[in-house]
Parts: structure tokens; C-alpha cells; sequence
């Protein structure tokens, strides 16, 4: 059985023209995200957090590379398994637990839950939970941004398997037809749930995927934060100044089973803890600094600190705020208010109908 | 005051509203060049240019998608979808994600969208092409559903849903694309959510929207030579569904009958005459009845096809059957 | 007789109908490796090979539209959609080409496919995983709709399904997955198009299918107590639907409640409720109350996410309004 | 404006090789299509046919050419634009008329009409009217066919324009990652109603739209019958023995409108008439036929009355037959009956409220 995809390692570009806090940073977002998927992953088997729930758990570099690459002006739609992006975006981990314990302060209201957080302020224009749903949306804001003349690009995040669904291939031919400043960011974890590239993709490389469409397309390693960056930024550059589309194919190893309660039967399980250990973007990155001398032990330690308090300040402040109430039930379903919809006093009744308590 | 067909006012509205917004775009299956495949939006590329009236290819999906995803951002694009039976391929981008968009991310994004498209059946366009889903739509929260029956109506409602910050699916009819009526020149706006009682009658109230409202109009002034008076209340918006009007006329008329042209079974009709007998069962004098499309693909043969579709005569039917 | 759950009971049918006959092949994403994401399929690839348990890509569009093909050259595919919501990108596929082959051809081509698939919300999956869309396949004509409540009936729908020459949409629950029940060892088959007298009351006819059925049955044992006899009509199918066994029990009970999870607004209450004022005016003694989803994108958070949800409280609700 | 593709002219091969009666039959089939569609014009004009109709005028060097490639074990769904292909098949002209007449003798009982033709015994299994939607029909037949390891191979005809559409892609991928014996055959009219291929495609040249996929992709001259033909029995036999999808792009000129009630005025009329004689499929052959002394005069005058009276006798017969009667409204509603659907009685009564003969 195979348990990983033709994964290219990137040479081990030298850091030293980097600016060693933006290294200490990436590394410090990478922690971040493990940390906070790992605690959500605890507080999903409490019973904290309920529905489907994805972790990026072994796309850290994936996600902040990517991020290092966007500026403010772009703008970010992805599927479900997004905590670690709009967490690498800026957004509050206190406000992005909460909406993962469905708490009235949580970025979506409590409404959205794991799969389908926002932040309107950072551009983060949601995850969606329908397969392929977000790539037209995401050529859809890249035709904004053309046609409102405004700076930017729009990164269309999805999963490898995703890449067979009818509505990416409408959006490849849309975004190039109309030259439109959008990027297909593929996030290759190898597997769609249990389904290896190869077996759902008769074209296994997806970079090529865009050979249908004169779309230009290149994999990189997704678990070297320097190598995803350097190339969004070079994709980006194009998509932006010639409103060129192109597909990047981002490859990486999926730590844990497709969701938190995915068994995870069908790798060997041999395989998947070697190829833990193999590809794990974070501690690579933490010897790359170690030995290029632009961190100590003493930096991993005190960042694995405050991240490990900010992520407890998360959980404690989900914890502590409230739910939404049943008089809000009816409050975003309209944003301009017409004749003939219930409102709060029919949600009141509503509820305490179904509650048992009328 | 003018006379305008309801193709004209839909047009003129749509040229219009392009001229008063920059953020409004149509976008479309062979809207530019080709004039529309039911010259709605003829005229309108030479008038607006391509950046404003976009030809789309045949991707249904994906271009629903990208008006959804530029509304995001703050455009208006208004949708054609050349009939509501090519909606099927676009429907997950309409249900899954603009009616949701703005509630399930705690509203802080809008999608300011129209969708307009033909419902319904003519002239022998067979099985695939002679569809009514609105009742699909209309079942979906999130979503507005409008289907005006006249012109004044449609330039009315068109301008409400190209300034509504929701999606709002406008449903047309093909059958309805050449009649007259008066539409006033001034920039007048129908709310989107309320029916209107399009004429008054004493002995039964019908309810219907679109084309078929035309249809009860007509029979009304067929059965008032006849003595029997008939109110017309005409839903306007399927979604929200103005309750009160229809109830407050079958109130007053104790009788109701229900017509669209969409199949019997679990359609338009089944709602009203549900929350009929629900909210005025004491004033009923007589079952609420039903008229609707006979449940079958639409046959091409064209007397069985017409014999299929509810009718003035299936009308006149119903409303005597319960008066009786 | 065994004891089986709702899950084993669909995964044994499965099983046996692949050994009965071998143009009988499964389809969908994740049945085999994986085991199916409910593990309704569970073990069926080990014992029956690659070639008669298919994992599909996600391209729901594509392989519905595969197994319609297929079925027009004699196989019969048993599609699994992993949930309804997912049905929205192959509805294409499944309302304008499989549900009209049969009529639009004079008969010339046949569809003998199953399309398997979970309706409905549970556990905090929220706007896009939740919804209930058996309203819409039952609306149209050429497709036969059922929806099993307990592993009995689930087991001899789908061997009706699997065996009928006709698209069959048969829509499961995640909630009643392991829910338990007495099933025959026997190779019986449960017609479509009937429904069943679930239990016997003088008071009230509740009529439900699917999970609110199992909800009605424990709303009626508990008012039994006090004294309300409830009778629970169960539709199990519904397209065909079957008109007479409702308004039969109506007739005798003289009150009728509608129960389902799908939104309150053209959903399936609404044409059971307009079908039951229709046929049965004069035998009502109050009107047919419906109870069903609130009319939002489902939340995610757990409490306002249950309470937009009908429950035996809102059933309990609706029958007391109407017997005072 | 442009009103063609790059259209490709293949060598006008020498005709040495053939049989002449195939030849002469190649001309006979085209004649007919020709006539027939002619005549259907007409009748449509005179109200006798309704909903939409589309004529292959032009195409019938494609279509023949296809035919004559393929074997009867072969099966072909196609589009809307379909009475030629039936027609090829050997469907009889009298029914086929008599359908787009809507009578209970045409091929589909009156049910289907000009877009909905259907020969079971023929396996000419359709013309479909939702753009794209026969193609995953098509893909569908080949997995039958190899499932239950029957010979032949799968047609899955549309239009240059339909390959814009996902259904079209997900076929593409379905159809090389299962290895079924399908050929995607695109009916390459430069238009898809008044849309140029290269207003639609983002990749205009149609024959590399299986490059995302592993699909091998070839263009033809769709007015060449000869070329259609080989270029047809080449993939066929890859499709059949091997296993292996193509693409076959077959270019050609669309002589009127998109349907018969389209008046083309997005084209340049000059343009057009050009075309029209320059991309005769008909008479290049019969010139073909006259120089290389495959055919006579007298053989193309004799087979022009023969196919007119054929076709004025499809006419004549479609005219004549009776219409589907009310009470068989539901008879074709379900293959398996099943308790509480509607009757001819209940059909009868139905239809006669709806008539007013109640
Ligand atoms: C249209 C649709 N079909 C099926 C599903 C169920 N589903 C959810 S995620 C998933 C796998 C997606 O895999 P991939 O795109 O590789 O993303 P990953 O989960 O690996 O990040 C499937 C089949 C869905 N949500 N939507
Ligand atoms: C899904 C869908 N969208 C739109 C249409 C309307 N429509 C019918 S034919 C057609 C053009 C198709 O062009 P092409 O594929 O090139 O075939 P041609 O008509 O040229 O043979 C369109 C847009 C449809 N029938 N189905
Ligand atoms: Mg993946
Ligand atoms: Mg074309």
C-alpha cells in the first residue's frame, strides 16, 4: 500500500540572505499551527468541539509559506481544513477557538464551526465543506479585483483530490480565458479521505493539470516554508502584473487520518509514523536555523512557550464565552431585511417549542 | 407611462440599472453578441461594451460561481441562465454556497446577486426543457425567489432584487416574454416578500404567480359574466411568502384554489394550500384546490404536451368543483 | 429473524444482492479502501473484489452520470452519494437525464440504479452537511423516492430498489444508523409506493417517514400514557406516493401532524398536509398541523443547531394544539 | 468578426484504395442527410415540427464518415443536433420524420421530438439536450461494455462548445483513469450558438483537451468522409483492443444558424455564403467521385430522386400517422410498475379537464 505521493525535496537553500526574523517568525507560525491543531484535536475528543473537524497537522510549512508570499491587498478562499490559514492570516487563535467550540465570539458566530471560518478584515473569505465549491468563488474574486482595478491576487486553496471535480476544471478555463489574477493552490497531502492521487486522477502530476487550459503549473515541497513562499511569490508576481493564472502543486505528508475521527486503517501504519517523522516541515526547519546558527535552543523553547499559553488563552476564552441565543436565530439570514421574515420573537417561540419548553 | 412588453422592461430596467451602478455586470450564456437567446438583454454589449455585458461559455457552474464569489467583493452581477433547466448544473453553487454565504459566516459577507431565468414550458420544448423549479429555490432559506407576472411587476421587482444585498432568483417565463402592459417611467421599486391582490372578487380567491396569474385573470373576467367573482391574489415572491395577504383574502372569500404550472406533487401548490388550511381552516368553506402540471416528462407531441399543462380550462374546473 | 442495525441491515442487503446477481456493482467515493465513510460498506470489497466495489473519484456528475449509462446496457449500479448535500453536483445527471430517459425514448431505454444516500442533520455538521433535499427527487416524476425507518424496512426497500427497473432514490439517515430492529432472515421485499400503519391510535394520525418516524413511534408510547392515542403512518415511499393509506387513517382519526426534518417551507410536510385537506375536508376536525426544520442554513453551534431542529417536543406540541 | 476555425484540409487522398460501392454509399448517406434536413427546415417553417431543431447541415461528411467507421456492437450518444446521426445508424427515415412530427410512429413515440431521438436496436442511445449531458452517459456504456467484456466501443458525440463544461472533464479523467473504450468525438462547428471556439475555450485547439488527462487527441477535417472515417477506425481499434479513450476533434462549417429559428446574424453573411461552398462536404465529394470515375453523372442524379422520394416519403408517412393518445400520458412513466402512480383512466380524465372537455 502506498502511503506517500512522488515527493520532491527542495534543495536546502542556504538562509543566509533571509532576514533571520522573518525565519524566527515562520518558524514561530509553524508552532502555532501545530500546537493549535494538536490542543483542538484534544478538546474535539472532549467533546469541546462537534461536526467535522480537519487538521493541518503536516501542512505547516505549506500555510505559512503561502502566507509569507500574500500581502494584505489578497484575499484567501479554502476548504475545510483551514484553521492553520486563517490563523497564519492574523486572526485572533482566541476568536478562531471559539468559533471551534460554536461560541457567539468565535470568527464566524458560532455559526460556520471548523469548516467554515471568516475573517472579512484579513481577507480570509472562508472554507467551504463542499468539495471544489470555493475554486469558483475564488476566480470569482479575482474577476473583482480585475474589474475594480485593485491591487492583488486570490489564492484558491484545495486538496489534491479536489482536482476532479467538474467545478475546477470550469474555473481553470474561466481564469484563463479571462486572465484573471488567481492562483490554484493544491495542497498534495497525498489522499483525498482514503484515496490516493493516482487512484482518483488519471494525471497524477497535478502541476499538469492546467495542460487542458494553456495554465502554467508547478509543485513545489510543501514542507519547506522557504521553497512554497519563494514560488507563490513568483506565481503571484505574474498572476498580479499579467493577470497570468497558474497552479501550484504543494505536496506534503498527511500526519493523521482525513478527519479527527478517521481511524486512518488504510495507510500502513509503519509508513505513516516514518513519514511523520520524514516530512515533518517544523522540526526540518528548526535544525535548518539551529544550524545556521539563526536561533538557539533557548528561542525553540520560549516560543514553544508563549505558544503553548496563547493556545491555553484560546481554549480558556472559548471556553468562558457564550453561545449564541436562540433570539438570534433568524439575525443573518438576510442582509437587506424584506416583508415576511420571522424574526426574533418567532425564533424565541420556535426554539422553545423544539426545546420542550412551551 | 409607457406600454412595454415584459421583455422590454426587463430590458430597459437592466440598461438602466447598468447605467446607475458600475458595479453591475451582467453575465451570461450568449447575452453579448448574440443579442440573448430571448433578446432580453438585446442591444445592451453595444450600448455597455464587453467589460459590462459578459459572454460567458457553457459552464454554468463555474460562472455562477464567479458572480457569487465577485459579489463577495462588492459587485452586483445579475445572472441569465438561459432556461431555469440549466440550473440544475449550478444548483450546488446557488444552495450550497450563496444562500448560505451570508449567515453561515456570521454576516459578514453579502452576495449581492440576481439570477434570472425561464421557468415553465412552451411550445413544445419536451421533457428537458419545459421544467419549473422554483419550488426548489423558494425551499431554501437564505435564498429570495421572486416571479412577477407583468411588466410593471417585472421592472418593479428586477430593480428591487439588482439592489437587494441578498441572492435573489428571478424567475421569468418564455410564455410571458411578448405581453404588454403599462410601466411608468419613474424609478419605482416593488418590495421583494409581499403579494398583491391583483383583483378583487367576493366568491373565491385564486392564487398564483407568473404566467399563471395572467391565466387566472383571465378566467376571473370569463366566470364574472358568469356571476361568479373572483380575487386574484398574485404571490409576486415565493420566498419570503407574504402569508398574510393570501390568508386575509380566503378569509373574506372562504374558497381557495391554487394554480401553477410546476407538476401536482410537492409543488408550489402543496405550500399554499398547506398554509391555507392551516391558518384560515375555520373559514374554509371547501377543500383548497389544486391545479397544476400533470406529472410526467413533458411530451414533445404537442397536443399531448399542451394537454399536460394546467389551463384556464383546469382553472375554471377547480373553481367550479368547489363552489358547487 | 436476527437483530441487526439499520447499518448492518443495508450492508448485508448490499452484500447479498452483489452474490444474487452480478450486473450489480457499487459505486461512490470511499465505499472500498476506506470501507465507506458511514462503513455501510464495509468489508463488501475484501469479499467481492475491486471490479464489483468501485471507489470513485469526487465527481459525483461524472460516475452518477457513468452508473446511468452503465444501467441503460443492463447493469445495475448502486450509487453511494456520501450525503444528499453532495447530490447537488450530480442533479443534473440525476433529474434531467436518468428520471427522463424511459418516458422521453417511448420507452426504449431502461434505468435500473440505486442512488443511496444519507438526508438530514446531526451532530453540529452544520449549514452545507445538514440540509434534507427528498423534497425535490420526490417532486419528480420518473424517479421513485423511499426512505426507510428501521433496519426492516430498509432491508426490503433496498432489495425492491436494487431489483426495480427504475431510478430509485433511497435516502438514509446518519441518526438511524445504528439504530436496531428485528429483521427476517428471508429474501422479502417491501414494495414502493406503500406506506404502513406503524401503529394503531384513535386520536391523531402522525404521518412521518425516515428518523421522524422512529421519533412519532416514542412521542405516541409516551402520550399513550396520557391517555392520546396516536396512530403513526409511516410513509416509507415517497414517490409514489400513497394517497389512500393516509387519508384512510385520517379518516378515522380525524386529526392529522405532519412530521420531518426539511425545512418547514415546501418541504414534504407541506404536500402531505395540502394532500390531506384536499381529500379529506370533511373528516377534519382541526387543521393538519405541520412540524418541521426551521428555516435557516443550519448553525453550527450544538444548542441553537438542535433547536432549529423538530423534535418530540414539537410533535408533542403540535398534537396537544390540535386535540384541544 | 471571424466565422471560421483554423480548419485543416486534409490531402485529398486518392481514392484507388476503396471499394467504389462504399464510396457511392458514403455519397448516397450523405445526399440524405443533406435532403433530410433540408426538408425538416421546411416542415418546421410550415409548423408541422416544434420545439427546438437543429440540422447538420454541413456535417455530413462527420457524421457519415463516423458511421462507417464503427461496427454494430458499436453504441453512440450524442447531442441535440442528431438526426443525421440515426439516420447513418440506419434508423428508418420515415420514423425519424415522423418523430420530429410528434407522432406515436416516430422512433421515440412522439415523446422525444427532434432533440430526443432514440434507436435501441440500432444502439443510437440518444440525443441529449443539456449541454454535456450525454457524455458521462457515454463513459457509462463503455464501463458496460467492458464489465461485462462485450466488444465494441462507446461514441460520446458534442459540440466544440460543450467541452467548456465539467461534465465534460469529469468524463475525460473517469474515462483514462478506468481505461474504457470511448472516444470523445467533438463535432468542431467553430460555434456553440453565436460564441466562437476561442470566446469559449481557454485552449482553442480542442484535439489537447485531454492533455490534463493522459488522453491522446487528434483533429480531422470533418468534410472529408475518408478522413473522418480512418481517423475514426485508427482510435476505434486503440478504444476497443486496448482499452484506450481519445479524442477526435473533427472540424467543420456550419452552413445556417445554431438552430432553425437562429438568423445567424452574429456572422458575416458574405462569410457565410463562402463557407457554405467552400466547405461543401457534398459536392468536393461527388466532384471526388466524378474525377477519379467512381461515379457518374447519371449515378448522382439517380441517387438525388431516390433520396427525394425517400425523404418526401418520410414526410408523407410522418403526416399520416396518428398522435400518442391521451390515455398513454403515463404509460411510459415507469419500467417496473409500482403501486399508487396514475393510470390511463386517471390520465384520460386529466387531460380532458385540462382540455376543457370537462
Ligand atoms: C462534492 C463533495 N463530495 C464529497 C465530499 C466529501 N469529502 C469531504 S473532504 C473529501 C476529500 C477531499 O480530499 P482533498 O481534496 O485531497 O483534500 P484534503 O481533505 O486531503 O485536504 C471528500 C470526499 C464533499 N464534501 N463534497
Ligand atoms: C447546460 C446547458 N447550458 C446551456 C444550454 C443551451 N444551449 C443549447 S446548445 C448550446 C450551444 C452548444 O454548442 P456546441 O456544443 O458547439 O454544439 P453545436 O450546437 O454547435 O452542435 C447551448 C448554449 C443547454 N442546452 N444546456
Ligand atoms: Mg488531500
Ligand atoms: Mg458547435
Amino acid at each position: 500500500m502506498r502511503t506517500t505521493v512522488n515527493k520532491p525535496r527542495s534543495h536546502m537553500i542556504s538562509l543566509e540572505h533571509e532576514a533571520p526574523s522573518d525565519l524566527r517568525h515562520y518558524y514561530a507560525q509553524m508552532l502555532l499551527l501545530r500546537r493549535f491543531e494538536e490542543r483542538t484535536s484534544e478538546m474535539y475528543v472532549k467533546a469541546k468541539i462537534g461536526g467535522y473537524c480537519h487538521l493541518n497537522l503536516g501542512e505547516e510549512a505549506t500555510i505559512v509559506g503561502l502566507n509569507a508570499a500574500l500581502t494584505p491587498d489578497d484575499y484567501v478562499f479554502t476548504n475545510y481544513r483551514e484553521h492553520g490559514y486563517i490563523l497564519a492570516r492574523g486572526a485572533d487563535p482566541k476568536r478562531v477557538m471559539a468559533e471551534l467550540f460554536g461560541k457567539e465570539t468565535g470568527v464566524s458566530g458560532g455559526r460556520g464551526g471548523s469548516m467554515h471560518l471568516f475573517d472579512a478584515e484579513r481577507h480570509f473569505m472562508g472554507g467551504y465543506a463542499i468539495v471544489g465549491g470555493q475554486v469558483p468563488l475564488a476566480v470569482g474574486a479575482a474577476y473583482a479585483l480585475k474589474y475594480q482595478g485593485r491591487p492583488g491576487v486570490v489564492i484558491a486553496q484545495m486538496g489534491d483530490a479536489t482536482t476532479n471535480i467538474g467545478a475546477f476544471y470550469e474555473s481553470l478555463n474561466l481564469a484563463k480565458l479571462w486572465q484573471l489574477p488567481v492562483i490554484f493552490f493544491i495542497v498534495n497531502n497525498g489522499y483525498g479521505m482514503g484515496t490516493a492521487v493516482e487512484r482518483g486522477s488519471s494525471e497524477p502530476n497535478l502541476a499538469k493539470k492546467g495542460a487542458s487550459f494553456r495554465i502554467h503549473g508547478e509543485r513545489v515541497d510543501g514542507t519547506d516554508v522557504i521553497a512554497v513562499r519563494d514560488a507563490v511569490r513568483r506565481l503571484r508576481q505574474k498572476a498580479e502584473q499579467d493577470h497570468e493564472p497558474a497552479i501550484l502543486d504543494v505536496v506534503s505528508f498527511r500526519f493523521r487520518g482525513h478527519s479527527v475521527i478517521d481511524a486512518d486503517r488504510y495507510r500502513d501504519a509503519g509508513a505513516v509514523r516514518r513519514g511523520r517523522e520524514k516530512f515533518d516541515p517544523i522540526t526540518s526547519f528548526a535544525t535548518r536555523l539551529l544550524d545556521q546558527q539563526i536561533a538557539d535552543q533557548a528561542f525553540l523553547d520560549t516560543t514553544a512557550q508563549q505558544i503553548d499559553a496563547e493556545v491555553q488563552a484560546a481554549i480558556d476564552f472559548a471556553t468562558t464565552s457564550p453561545d449564541p441565543q436562540a433570539a438570534d436565530l433568524y439575525t443573518f439570514m438576510y442582509a437587506t431585511p424584506v416583508a415576511n421574515t420571522p424574526a426574533a420573537d418567532d425564533a424565541l417561540r420556535a426554539v422553545r417549542i423544539n426545546r420542550g419548553e412551551e | 407611462m409607457s406600454i412595454l412588453t415584459y421583455r422590454q422592461a426587463l430590458n430597459r430596467t437592466l440598461g438602466q440599472e447598468l447605467a446607475r451602478d458600475e458595479q453591475v455586470v451582467l453575465m451570461g450564456e450568449e447575452i453579448g453578441l448574440f443579442q440573448g437567446s430571448y433578446r432580453i438583454t438585446e442591444g445592451l454589449l453595444d450600448q455597455f461594451g464587453p467589460r459590462r455585458v459578459v459572454d460567458t461559455p457553457i459552464a454554468e457552474e463555474g460562472f455562477v460561481g464567479v458572480a457569487i464569489g465577485a459579489a463577495m467583493l462588492g459587485m452586483r452581477p445579475v445572472v441569465e441562465i438561459m432556461t431555469i433547466n440549466f440550473m440544475l448544473v449550478a444548483i450546488d453553487q446557488v444552495v450550497n454556497h450563496a444562500s448560505k454565504i451570508h449567515y453561515m459566516f456570521g454576516g459578514q459577507a453579502r452576495v449581492p446577486m440576481v439570477i434570472r431565468t425561464p421557468s415553465g414550458g412552451t411550445g413544445q420544448l419536451a421533457a428537458t426543457h419545459s421544467q419549473s423549479f422554483e419550488n426548489w429555490f423558494a425551499y431554501c432559506p437564505g435564498l429570495k425567489v421572486v416571479a412577477p407576472a407583468n411588466p410593471y411587476d417585472a421592472r418593479g421587482l428586477l430593480r428591487a432584487a439588482i439592489r437587494d444585498d441578498d441572492p435573489v432568483i428571478f424567475i421569468e417565463s418564455l410564455a410571458l416574454y411578448d405581453t404588454k402592459g403599462e410601466v411608468p417611467d419613474d424609478d419605482y421599486v416593488i418590495p421583494i416578500g409581499k403579494a398583491e391582490v391583483k383583483r378583487h372578487g367576493r366568491d373565491v380567491t385564486v392564487i398564483s404567480y407568473s404566467r399563471m396569474t395572467a391565466v387566472a385573470l383571465q378566467v376571473a373576467q370569463q366566470l364574472d359574466a358568469e356571476g361568479i367573482s373572483v380575487e386574484v391574489v398574485d404571490l409576486r415572491s415565493l420566498r419570503p411568502l407574504d402569508r398574510p395577504t393570501i390568508i386575509e383574502s380566503v378569509k373574506r372569500t372562504n374558497h381557495a384554489v391554487v394554480i401553477a404550472e410546476d407538476w401536482y406533487s410537492y409543488g408550489v401548490t402543496a405550500e399554499i394550500a398547506a398554509t391555507i388550511q392551516e391558518e384560515a381552516f375555520d373559514y374554509l368553506d371547501a377543500p383548497v384546490k389544486r391545479v397544476a402540471g400533470l406529472e410526467v416528462p413533458l411530451p414533445y407531441a404537442k397536443d399531448l404536451s399542451a394537454a399536460a399543462k394546467p389551463s384556464a380550462h383546469s382553472l375554471v374546473h377547480a373553481i367550479r368543483s368547489i363552489l358547487k
